[in-house]
Formats: structure tokens, sequence, C-alpha cells
């Protein structure tokens, strides 16, 4: 007598130890989808509609508080908080965007690549940019609008560019696992040639981590922004930036701070959707690792 | 075992937070007569709040008002200064002859001045001062003594200085920084150790937050009252408020986000101190180029600008209105504000006239305070009247002084010129950045420095007059001199016309 | 081990001459003529190239790289444009600052983070480990200034407890240094302590899942007994590494913090002199930024030798 | 039965939330006595084993009696800190995997003398000693230098030894062995089970042997249970078991694995069907949906048929006679 093939009990998993099915992980998912709806809505609603031009001076209506005409009360020019909040959603969503789409762009195929090359590219690649990550990455952000100005494109570049590090960790270690699944070396094996193979392959399978991580990124950028904004070295007046709304609002911390409540709220349930929606992707996506962060 | 390697591991940090945690437990001790850190009642320190930390002590080769603003009437003093009301008075020179020919000025100074590394002050300082400014000076200020043909010591007490021609603005220019009397031994290192003979001397510095003034002991003059007074700079606005609040500092020398003073206002602890200044903020053309060299289009600027709202919103409705580059305290000050009066229609009209709002107008503003305030309500007003307007904002000093300053490279600007009686200096020279050339205006400025005092009222006046009328800028508001300061504190400048924070006058009641 | 060491630090090295490289391009690309700014407006052309010729910017790129490195070799990071002052003590001076700042926030986020997360893994589904959890979730959310401007309205101006900014040097006024320390310390550690909260639950919800805690714990060991004497060490390792990109992350996120309560840290240096165009003195800062990352992370990578006795035998 | 009673399991109910894990899993062993545990997996015997030591995971409930010589009450009503001290002294286990079973960074040395220090009155020194010992006694090459090295210096087998010299440290009265050989190379797996078997014997403990080997369990058990579904569908001597298995699933089991017939060239016989997740067993016999011999009746639970609960089957249809045995 001798072991009992596998093959008979293969697909019934012993129940693993600690591992049962969850409800948070859903829960993260639900919260940070709404919280991350509620700000796209916003920006999207803002293009077609704000209650009134959110850059549109008006003295007599000055430090006006909430009412129904002005639903967040009016700033010391005389506009409508709310109509800023509004369009402050877009300046949100944009640095995002820009931030994680130049991250992502240039991460994604050199993480692959990282994984696919021979050592000896793969090792200096990984140390410089490890030695990127050292680079500080908001003084830099800070030069580069200082010295370019006027936009926060520029500045968000910069964040991007500074966020590539580790997505290419992660984006590495992801495909370094497809790679070296059966399937893959059987493509290997049959003279599949390197691209074809990290682009049918490899990219597909680790879409998922670039997922997650882009949404941590995403986070990440809102709060470079709002930190840029208040430093002055952000998105240029006048258009509404949560993070200078903040900065404006200083001066009258103590006689109007509705003007600050709202836009720190707002970056708060930014940051906060972003990262619950990125914890639960990974949940959904990697159980094992439940929600790491 | 583990747990001792565990400590091992981590252990070093935790016992750093344990002591850090003690220690912070410790100070969190309600105790809120201490906040008041150095500045307690009955102490004769005073610690005074400004914004913009100089970078360097040395004006001789740095620009930059903050270091004047600490220094001069205090550490350094002049011949003569300028008091509260825009007038000159004596400093070290007790008295002062002009010739009939008003091309030789003679001083007399006064004996019992010493410096403070112990040197008194004679007649042959003052000479070495004055040379010193055209011969080692790299700033651009230096020219305002290229009108001195020589100075001389007559005497240890009397000096005796001639100009090439007449000059109104010269002995005006002796109340500033370039009038500053320093001694040969002691500008071996400028930068840091400053040596003059005022009423403070200069303490310490610590770079990035103070700079400590100590009475000098051998002042010549009536002593000072505070012992010490410390300059701590802040980065923004509401730092200061809250310094003030918490009673980091006494006073808040500049305040930079009036829409904060509400909060000082009613509160019996604090006094408000509002003045004028000479920071005529400007709303400035590229009068050269298309289409600013369009003086309609210039006129429906300032027809497009409800300046009353603007300084309401934009500086809380504190400033006085000027319509020229005059501020109240020159003598040839006149009210031009209804020459342009707010008025959307003409500025309509105006612009559908000319065509100008295909064009898009780049407004360059500096990253300050009032510009980028100012900035958004301008652009608001323009578009309101049917400009398109793109409003840059540009690093200050270094991007927007390369950019507008030096390449005018810009349709509209918006800046304080805060230096004294510099109508002359922003409109009367073409290769400055506003461009503008008016034959008129040059004549009328090179008449009033020359003439007598009379004259250089009447020609002021109508240089004022023309640049208003013809739009060469658009003159927003004249910054208001705002302090805050605790209750009790005497002696506050209350107009801010000179280069100086003047600190000899503090006291306590 | 000792080659292991050895390599740590030779790529320690080359990373620091590729980083002088990196930091002294990227100056040079950047506009702005700190000679026009120190000089003024009016500057004429003539002084404004002698100041030039006197910082030996009128020189070829190459000899200005070569001078500054060397300079930095012998520990002398030259003279400011603008101030005319030696780099070098004003730079140690406000790295103390920073430094101070820091690492008092960090202590607060490991104090805070470590039996926080610790509770919350042990307690992942019960409600109370649920709530911190989501509460952390909001402290990361919250960015630092904000945090600090809280702390300000409520500590410094509402209750009077404290001094709402400003700094004093330890050895001047300790308590007045603890005093203005507090707050500051307190936004930033705060924000990295939810976030610390975070990867000290996972690590340890990751350790807890091991069999060698499970072994522990047939061994006879409670379930807190297991996680202190098996779990901790283990758990250390991410949670170091994590440590170790926070302090560089605070190291220059301290900026912002700083501005808020003015403080001189090495952060409003490097703003000032950007906004100066003293491009020498925003060199050597970032230079010396980026030292402290790769110190920092050199460091790290020997507490893993410490820590993890897999790494002490086999040079990888 | 002779002997003292060691272990006594009744009524053994597993679920998490709703869904049932164990059965009414009943059984007991006495000292000295050793007993295999066998199924597939996912049949619950890793289960049992953790039920046993009070080591389920923290959302899974147990309900039922678990007695243990020497232990008053029910073990699944002891709160941690009492099963704490029984743990390692009364009753010890060993893991299936011993390359995790070890903490990485602690030496070996230590974490043997960590279970004798834990239940014993001595020096750190004597539990050092003694550890030494103990790794001599599982055969460990010059055991005091193994003492000082880290887990990962040493290989999968001599890490089972040094997991197994922890579980023998405080003389249990039970072992629990769950799978302990499955991850070892074959030639090293005799050398562990012999390991098992003398250190048990040495010390007159119960031994509770999980495995799905079969003949494993034929060298080292004497008696043996047979797991599907959650519950015990057979339980007997391993002789009289595995010569005459009465139940279907355990002939299946049997036929899966005897080599004889896989030599004579016909396809390996396997058991059609796979074993369903955890909890979704089919209601009655949980074995029908895959047995060939089911019939409606088997919709209803088959009841014990047996002397004692420690022999017997489950099964409406049992293999009598006709089972086909291996010679």
């Amino acid at each position: 007598m001798s072991r009992i093939d596998p093959g008979i009990g293969a697909a019934g998993e012993p129940l693993p130890v600690g591992g049962l099915p969850r409800r948070r992980a859903g829960a993260s998912l639900l919260v940070g989808a709404v919280l991350v709806g509620l700000v796209v809505a916003a920006a999207l609603v803002s293009f077609v509609w704000t209650p009134y031009d959110p850059t549109l001076v008006d003295a007599s209506s000055r430090l006006q508080t909430m009412s129904a005409r002005h639903l967040f009360g009016t700033d010391k020019f005389g506009r409508d908080v709310f109509s800023q909040i509004l369009v402050g959603a877009r300046t949100t969503l944009f640095v995002g965007i820009v931030a994680v789409g130049v991250a992502g762009v240039i991460a994604v195929p050199l993480g692959i690549v990282a994984a696919m090359a021979p050592r000896w590219f793969a090792e200096p690649l990984m140390r410089l940019l490890d030695l990127l990550l050292a680079f500080p990455a908001l003084l830099l952000a800070i030069m580069f609008s200082a010295v370019y100005g006027g936009s926060t494109l520029v500045a968000m570049i910069a964040i991007g560019i500074a966020s590539i590090p580790s997505f290419v960790r992660v984006v590495r270690s992801g495909s370094l696992q497809v790679l070296s699944t059966e399937y893959v070396l059987a493509a290997r094996a049959a003279g599949r040639r390197p691209v074809a193979i990290g682009w049918r392959h490899v990219l597909p399978n680790v879409s998922s981590l670039v997922i997650v991580q882009a949404s941590v990124a995403f986070a990440i950028a809102i709060l470079a922004e709002a930190a840029l904004s208040f430093l002055g070295y952000g998105t240029p007046p006048p258009v509404p930036s949560w993070g200078r709304m903040l900065q404006e609002s200083q001066e009258m911390l103590f006689t109007a701070p509705r003007l600050a409540v709202f836009p720190g709220v707002a970056i708060a349930v930014a940051v906060l959707g972003f990262n619950l929606l990125g914890d639960g992707l990974r949940d959904r996506y990697d159980p094992k690792l439940e929600d790491r962060r | 075992m583990k747990s001792t390697r565990f400590v091992a591991a981590l252990g070093a940090a935790l016992t750093a937070a344990l002591v850090a945690a003690c220690s912070a437990g410790s100070s969190t001790n309600p105790n809120p007569s201490a906040s008041g850190g150095g500045a307690a009642p009955g102490s004769d320190k005073l610690t005074v709040g400004l914004v913009a930390e100089p970078v360097s002590l040395d004006f001789t080769t740095n620009d930059g008002a903050a270091i004047p603003q600490a220094l001069l009437y205090n550490v350094y003093e002049t011949l003569v200064k300028l008091d509260q009301n825009g007038d000159i008075k004596p400093a070290l020179a007790t008295s002062w002859k002009v010739s009939s020919d008003r091309k030789t000025y003679t001083f007399d100074l006064t004996d019992k001045a010493k410096f403070t590394n112990g040197q008194p002050f004679t007649a042959k300082d003052a000479v070495f001062s004055i040379d010193r400014v055209k011969k080692d000076w790299t700033t651009s200020l230096k020219s305002a003594m290229d009108v001195v043909a020589d100075a001389k010591a007559v005497s240890d007490t009397q000096l005796q200085v001639t100009l090439k021609q007449p000059s109104n603005s010269w002995l005006y220019k002796m109340t500033t920084r370039i009038g500053a009397m320093m001694a040969p031994d002691g500008i071996a290192d400028l930068a840091t150790k400053p040596v003059g003979t005022g009423p403070y001397e200069f303490g310490t510095w610590n770079r990035g937050d103070s700079i400590s003034l100590k009475a000098n002991p051998n002042y010549w003059g009536p002593k000072p009252h505070f012992g010490e007074v410390v300059l701590k700079y802040f980065k923004d606005a509401t730092a200061l408020n809250n310094a003030l609040l918490t009673g980091t500092i006494n006073v808040i020398g500049t305040v930079q986000a009036p829409e904060s003073l509400k909060q000082f206002e009613g509160n019996s602890k604090y006094q408000v101190i509002e003045g004028t200044t000479n920071g005529e903020v400007v709303l400035s053309f590229n009068n050269v180029k298309a289409p600013m060299n369009n003086l309609k289009v210039r006129q429906a600027v300032r027809y497009a600008i409800n300046h009353k709202a603007l300084m309401d919103t934009c500086w809380a409705g504190y400033g006085t209105l000027i319509g020229s580059m005059v501020p109240p305290t020159d003598p040839w000050y006149e009210d031009l504000t209804g020459l342009y009066p707010y008025d959307l229609a003409k500025a309509k009209q105006l612009v559908q006239e000319t065509g100008v709002a295909n064009t898009t107008l780049r407004l360059r503003i500096p990253t300050l305070p009032y510009a980028v305030s100012c900035g958004q309500v301008v652009k608001s007003d323009l578009e309101q009247a049917g400009f398109k307007v793109a409003l840059d904002q540009l690093e200050f000093p270094a991007a927007w002084l390369t950019t507008v300053f030096k390449n005018a490279d810009y349709d509209m600007s918006i800046v304080a010129h805060v230096e004294p009686r510099d109508l002359g200096a922003v409109f009367g020279n073409p290769q400055y950045y506003t461009r503008y050339d008016n034959k008129q205006v040059q004549q009328d400025l090179a008449k009033a420095d020359t003439g007598t005092p009379q004259e250089q009222i009447t020609y002021m006046k109508a240089a004022a007059k023309t640049l208003s009328e013809d739009a060469a800028a658009d003159f927003l508001f004249l910054l208001p001199n705002l302090i805050v300061a605790d209750k009790g504190i005497t002696g506050l400048p209350k107009n801010a016309i000179s280069e100086s924070f003047d600190l000899s006058q503090l006291g306590r009641s | 081990m000792l080659l292991r060491i050895l390599r740590r630090t030779g790529i320690l090295l080359a990373s620091l001459v590729a980083s002088t490289v990196l930091v002294f391009a990227f100056m040079a690309v950047l506009p702005g003529d700190p000679a026009r700014v120190a000089l003024g407006v009016n500057a004429s052309d003539e002084a404004v190239g002698q100041l030039r010729r006197e910082f030996g910017l009128d020189r070829p790129l190459a000899a200005q790289y070569l001078s500054w490195i060397g300079g930095l070799a012998r520990f002398d990071l030259g003279t400011s444009y603008i101030s005319h002052a030696p780099i070098g003590p004003q730079i140690a001076d406000r790295l103390m600052v920073t430094l101070w700042l820091v690492v008092t926030a960090m202590v607060i986020a490991l104090v805070v983070a470590v039996p926080l997360g610790t509770v919350m893994a042990m307690r992942h589904r019960r409600p109370s480990g649920v709530l911190l959890s989501a509460l952390s979730q909001v402290g990361v959310a919250v960015p630092a200034f904000l945090a600090g401007i809280l702390l300000i309205t409520v500590f410094a101006i509402g209750l009077g407890w404290l001094p709402a900014n400003g700094w004093t040097p330890p050895d001047q006024d300790p308590v007045m240094f603890v005093k203005q320390l507090t707050l500051p310390a307190l936004s930033l550690g705060i924000v990295q302590a939810a976030v610390l909260t975070r990867y000290v639950r996972s690590a340890i919800l990751d350790v807890m899942r091991e069999d060698y805690i499970r072994t522990a714990r047939a061994k006879g060991l409670t379930p807190t007994q297991a996680l202190r004497r098996h779990g901790m060490r283990n758990a250390s390792i991410p949670v170091i590494t994590v440590l170790g990109l926070q302090l560089a992350t605070l190291l220059i996120g301290a900026v912002v913090v700083e501005r808020v309560f003015v403080i001189p840290g090495l952060g409003s240096l490097l703003l000032d002199a950007v906004s100066n165009r003293d491009l020498i003195v925003v060199q050597d800062v970032v230079m010396v930024l980026v030292l402290a990352v790769l110190v920092v992370n050199f460091v790290v990578d020997l507490l893993y030798l410490v820590i993890d006795p897999r790494l002490q035998v086999s040079s990888r | 039965m002779s002997g003292q009673r060691v272990l006594q399991v009744e009524g053994l109910d597993v679920s998490v939330g709703r869904r049932g894990l164990l059965h009414d899993v009943t059984f007991s062993i006495d000292r000295g006595e050793r007993v295999g545990l066998i199924g597939e997996s996912g049949s619950g015997k890793s289960l049992t084993g953790l039920a046993v030591l009070g080591l389920l995971p923290e959302d899974v409930h147990a309900r039922g009696t678990v007695a243990l010589a020497g232990v008053d009450g029910n073990l699944l009503e002891l709160d941690e800190r009492r099963l704490s001290h029984i743990r390692g002294r009364e009753v010890a286990m060993v893991f299936q995997e011993p390359m995790t079973a070890l903490n990485p960074t602690s030496r070996v040395g230590d974490q043997v003398a960590e279970a004798i220090l834990l239940h014993r009155r001595c020096s750190r020194g004597e539990a050092r000693r003694a550890a030494v010992e103990l790794l001599d006694q599982v055969a460990l090459p010059a055991p005091a230098e193994a003492a000082r090295a880290y887990p990962h210096q040493l290989s999968g087998g001599q890490r089972q030894r040094v997991v197994l010299a922890i579980a023998l440290a405080n003389d249990p009265e039970l072992l629990v062995c769950d799978e302990p050989t499955t991850a070892l190379d074959v030639t090293v797996q005799a050398l562990v089970l012999d390991l098992v078997v003398r250190g048990v014997t040495a010390r007159d403990s119960a031994l509770l042997f999980i495995t799905h080997d079969l003949s494993v369990v034929a060298t080292v058990c004497e008696r043996v249970l047979v797991m599907y579904g959650g519950r015990i569908v057979e339980a007997g001597p391993v002789e009289e078991v595995f010569r005459r298995p009465r139940h279907r699933y355990t002939q299946g089991l049997l036929e899966a694995s005897d080599l004889e017939q896989a030599q004579e060239h016909t396809r390996l016989r396997t058991i059609p069907g796979s074993v369903p997740p955890a909890g979704r067993f089919p209601a009655g016999c949980v074995f029908r949906n895959r047995c060939t011999h089911a019939t409606r009746e088997c919709e209803t639970l088959p009841p014990w048929t047996g002397p004692s609960p420690e022999q017997g089957y489950a099964c409406f249809h049992p293999a009598h006679e006709t089972a086909q045995v291996g010679s």
C-alpha cells in the first residue's frame, strides 16, 4: 500500500486555519466606492451645473453663512463655497489622474521589463529606482512649480515620477509570479517572443495589482496636491482647489471656521475613499493579504 | 529569551519613546501664565513679529526691504531721518544748511555719537559712508548717490556735500538705507555683524527664526525702553496671528491678513493701529505692447475695476483709494480717484470698440498675498467687462523679477511699489518694466527734482495727473500700515513711510 | 554576513556618487540667476557678471561639479550666494531642528501604533477592532497640516496650554523647547501613527497566521505570550521597512508642518533658498536629504541583519 | 479496551457560522495506545486534532465534550489560561509543515527549552541542557550544535524532529501528530515515524496520528478511525479495518491505494467525484453522492453499527464478505 493518489481529493481544500470568508473586505470596497463615487459625481456635475460661477467675485455677498442661497456660504470674495467644492473635485481628480497616469505609463512596462530582463540589467535598474525613492518628491515638486510656475500639472508630474519606484516594485514582483507559472513557461518553451509574453500573459495578470497600487497612489497624490496648494505652490488661483481653499480660509479660522471645514472634509473624504477602495480591491484580488496598509 | 531580543530590536526606540512621553506629559501641565514665553509683562523684552526674514544683513550688496526694515534707524543711523508725517528731521546731523544754488549741503553733526565698536562718529565716517556707496555698493540703489560730486569733512563735526546739480530727491534719499552711517573698521562682516551708532546694537541672528537687537548702552540719544527687541520672522499671516494670540510675540509689525483683524478689534487685550504706507498697489500695464499700448484698452481696464469693492474683498476694506502714484503723505498729493470712476457700461463699450475681447490678456502676478488676492478680483472684474484674462502666478522674487520685471513679458501685473516717492522710478524711465515713455512726464519729473521745493510740488502734481489721465497703470489702492499689539505697547510707528521699522520710540505704558 | 555588509556599503557609496550627479544636473537646469536675484532688479549687467565670476558660475559645468563634490568630500558645503555665509553650519543647525521634530514624531507614532496595531490585529474580527481600524483609516486621510491647524486651534488658541508656534533650541530653554515641540510633533506623529498602525496590524495578522505561532501555542503559550515571544520580532521586519520609508517621508513631509508651526527646519531653509535662487544652498540641502534617506535605508538593511538570522549566513 | 483512558471525545460538533464542519465525533484513546485518524483532505481530521488541543480559530465553534486524563472538566469549556497550562504538558502536537512550524528568528534550542520552562520549575541552564538531551533523543546529529542553530540551517526532517522534541519535552499524556511526515522526503519519513513511535512508547503516551496515508497508519497504529465529511464513518483495529472494510468509503479508500492492482496494468481505481467543500456534504450518509451503492435509504443518517464507538461503522450497505481484501 502506498499514499493515496492526491487526485481524488485535490479540489476539496482543507479548511484553512484562520482564513474564513470575511464580510469586512466587502465593506471597505463598498464604502470606498461610495466615497470615490461622491467625488467623481461632484466633478461630473460641476461640468454641467454649479449654483454659481465659482470664480465670480461679488463684494456684496461676501462672507455669508450657510443658507438656502449659498449652501456652504461664501468666502471673502463672495464666491459660492459649494460651487468651489464641486469644481475643486475636478482639480482633485485631475491631479490624481495625472500623477497616477505618469507613474503607471512609465512604471508598468518598466516593472514587466525588470521582471523579464536578465539580472545584469534588472539589478542596476532597481537600484536606480531605489535612488529615485531617496529624492524628496514633495520638495522637487515645489521647486518645479516655483521655477516653472503657475501649473499644477508640473508639480503633479513630479509627484507621479516620485511614485514610480513603488509601482515598479509591485509590478515586478507580480510579473515574477506570473512568469513562474506553468502556462508562461509553456509559452516560453513554445518560443513566443518576450514582448508577446509580456503583453499577452503578464500584463493582464498584473493588472489587478496595478489597479490596487493606482488607487493608493491616487490618495497620495491628492494629499500631495493639498499640501502643495497649502504652501502656495499648487493649483494656481482662481482655479478652485480644496488645498488652496483651506489655505485661504486660514486668516478667517476664528471668524468663519466653516471655510476650513468644507475643504478639509472634502480632502479627507477623497483620500479615505481611494484608500478604502484600494484596500477593498486588494482583498478581493488577493484575499490572503487581507487589508495591508 | 525572545523577549530580551525583542527589546534589543526595538528597545532603543521604545526607551526614547518613554522618555519623550514623560517630558511631553509634564509640558502639557496646564500653566497658562507661563505660556507667554519670554515676553511676560514686566520684563523689558519685546518681540515683534514680521514677515520675510532678510537673507543677509548687508544691504550694500543685497536688495530687499527686510534688511533696512530691521536695521535702519535701529542699528544704523542716518544724517537725517523721515518722521511719521513724511518730513525730514535731524538725526546724526543736528542741523544742515543748503546753499543758494541748492548744490552744497553743510551738515553739523553730533559729537556724542559712538559706533558700537567703540569708535566715535565723526564727519570722516560720514564721508567714508557716502563715498562707499558710490564705490563698493552693488545694488541698484547706489545710483541715488551719483548726483554727489564731492563729500568732505570740514571738521570732526561738520560735513560738506557738493552735488553736481540741484536735487530735491538727494536729501530725501539720505533718509533711506544709502544714508546709513558706517564705521571704516566696522564693515568687515556686514552680512552678519552690522556696526552702527543706533539705539540698538545687533545681538544674535537665529537664521530662519529671529534677529535679536539689544539696547545700546552707550547710545547718544534717549535710551530705548526695552533692553531687548526680538524681530521674529514668520512665513504666513496665520502663524503671526496665532503667535500674538498665544503670547509668543507682542506685536504684529505688518498684518498680511487683514481679514483676521476682526478677531483682535473686539478684544480688549489688543490694540490695532491703522496708518498709511508708501505702498501703492499698482495694476501695471505693459505700455508698449499691444493691446495695452492702446489708451482705450487701458481706460477700459480702469473703468472696469470697482476699486472700493476690490479693497473691501481683497484687503478687508483697509487701505486708501488713490487715483495716481502718490500717497497722501507726499506734499504733492491730490485726490484723483474721480478720473476713472467704476463704470461697467463704459468699460464694456470700450472693450467692444477696441475689439480687445478677442485677445487673452496675461495678468502675471507675483506670489504675494495682496497680489494673489487682488489678482482674482481683477480677473473677475475684467471678465465682467468682456475681457479675456489668464491669471499667471509667478514665484516671487525670482520668477516674477525675471519674467515681468526684467523681460517685460506680460500684459498686466499687480505689485505694490513700496519705495518712497517712486513715481519717477516707475513711470519716468522707459526702460522700467512699465515701459512707459511719456516725454511730458519725464520733463515734469526733471523740473521737479532740480527746481525749488515749490516748483517740485507743482511739477509732481502735473506728472501725477498726466500719468493717471493717460492710464499708464491702474492704481488699485494704497496699502494700509496695520499693526496689532498687546495693549500698553507705545511708540509703535503709525505710518510706514520710511524704510525702517522704527523701534527707537517703543515703550510700555 | 560581513560580505553582505560590505556589499551594502558599496551600494551606499555608489548611490551617493550617483545622487550627486543627479542633484547637480537637476540644479543646472533650473532657470533663474542667483546673481541677479542677489543684486536686485536694477543691477547692471556688469555687476551681475562680476558676481557670477565671484561665485564661479561662469566656469564650465564640469568644473563647477568637481569643485562642489571636492568640497563635499572635505565636508565643506561652500558659501551661500546670497548671504555669503558658510552653508555647512547652517544646514547642521536646521537639520538638528528637523531631526528633533521627525524623531519625536516617529517615537510618538511608534508608541501609539505598536500597541494599537497589535490590539487591532488581535481583535480584528470584533467590533472594537473594526472600529479602531476604521478610525485609523480616517487618520490616514487627514493631511498633517490640517491636523496641525486643528491642534493649534484647540490646544494653543482655545485652551492656551501650549504655544501656537515657534522654536527654541533645547540648550537655550528646555521647557520652552518641549512646549513648542509638542504640537508639531503630535501633528506629524498622529498621522504617521495612523499609517503605521495599519502596517503593524497587518504585520501582526500575517504573523498570527504563521505556523510557528500555532506551534508556540501548542507548547502552552497563551495567544498574547505567543505573539510577544515569537510574533513581535518577526512582525517587526515589515514594520521596520515601513518605519524607514516613513522616516524618509517625514524628513521631507516635515516641511509643511514646519511652515504651519514656524519652525526653522531644513524644509524652510530649502523653500527660502529656492525662492532666492540660492542654488548652492538648494543643492546642498537636497543632497543632505538624499544622504539622510540613503543612510536610513542602509541602517534599515543592517537592522534586518540583526533581526533576521536567515540573512546572516548566506550572502544572498 | 484495556488500561487507563487518556482522551475521551464525545459528540464533538464543530461549526463556522451555520456551517457544520464536524458532526457527532466520538472516540477515545487509552494510555499507550496508538490511534490513526485517516481520511481525505477536507474530511475534518485536522480540525479534530486542533479541537482536542483547543486551538481552533476564533470564529470556529465547538460543542460536545473533550475530556483528558488528569484535567478536570471539558476541555472545550476551559478558558485560554487553563488551556495554556494543559497544552504542551498534558497534550502536545506535531504539525504537518516542518518548514514553517518553527520561529525563524529564534534558535531551535531556545524553542525547545521554552517548552520545558513553561511547564517546569527549573533554571534556564537546566532547561537548555534538557533541550539538548531531547534533541539527542530525536536523533539530531550533534545536538549541542544543533541547539544553537536557527531553523533555516536545518533540513526539513531535522526541523520536524525539533518539533517532535518540543512536543515530547514534558512527557505528554497524549501526542497528536497531524500529517507529520507528509511534507518530508520518503527516506526521512520512516526515521521520523520511528522516532514518533519510540517517543510515545518510551513515555507510555497515547498517540492520535492524523494522516491520509494508509501505509503509515498500518505501520504506526494499532487502531484506526476513518473520517469522511466531518463524521467518523468507520472504526476498529487496523488489521480488521484494512482487511475487511465495512464502510463503502473505507473500501474505496483502500482500493484506490492498492498498489498490486495498479501493477496489473489496470487503471488505478479512484473514488468517483471529489470531496465537496467543507460543510457542503449531503444530508443523510455523507458519502452517498459518491457512492455506487447508495439508495434512497441513504438519505437518512445511517446509524452506528458495532459493539462500541471504538469498533463499528455507519453504513446501510456495508461491504461484507464481498469486500476485496488485499493480501
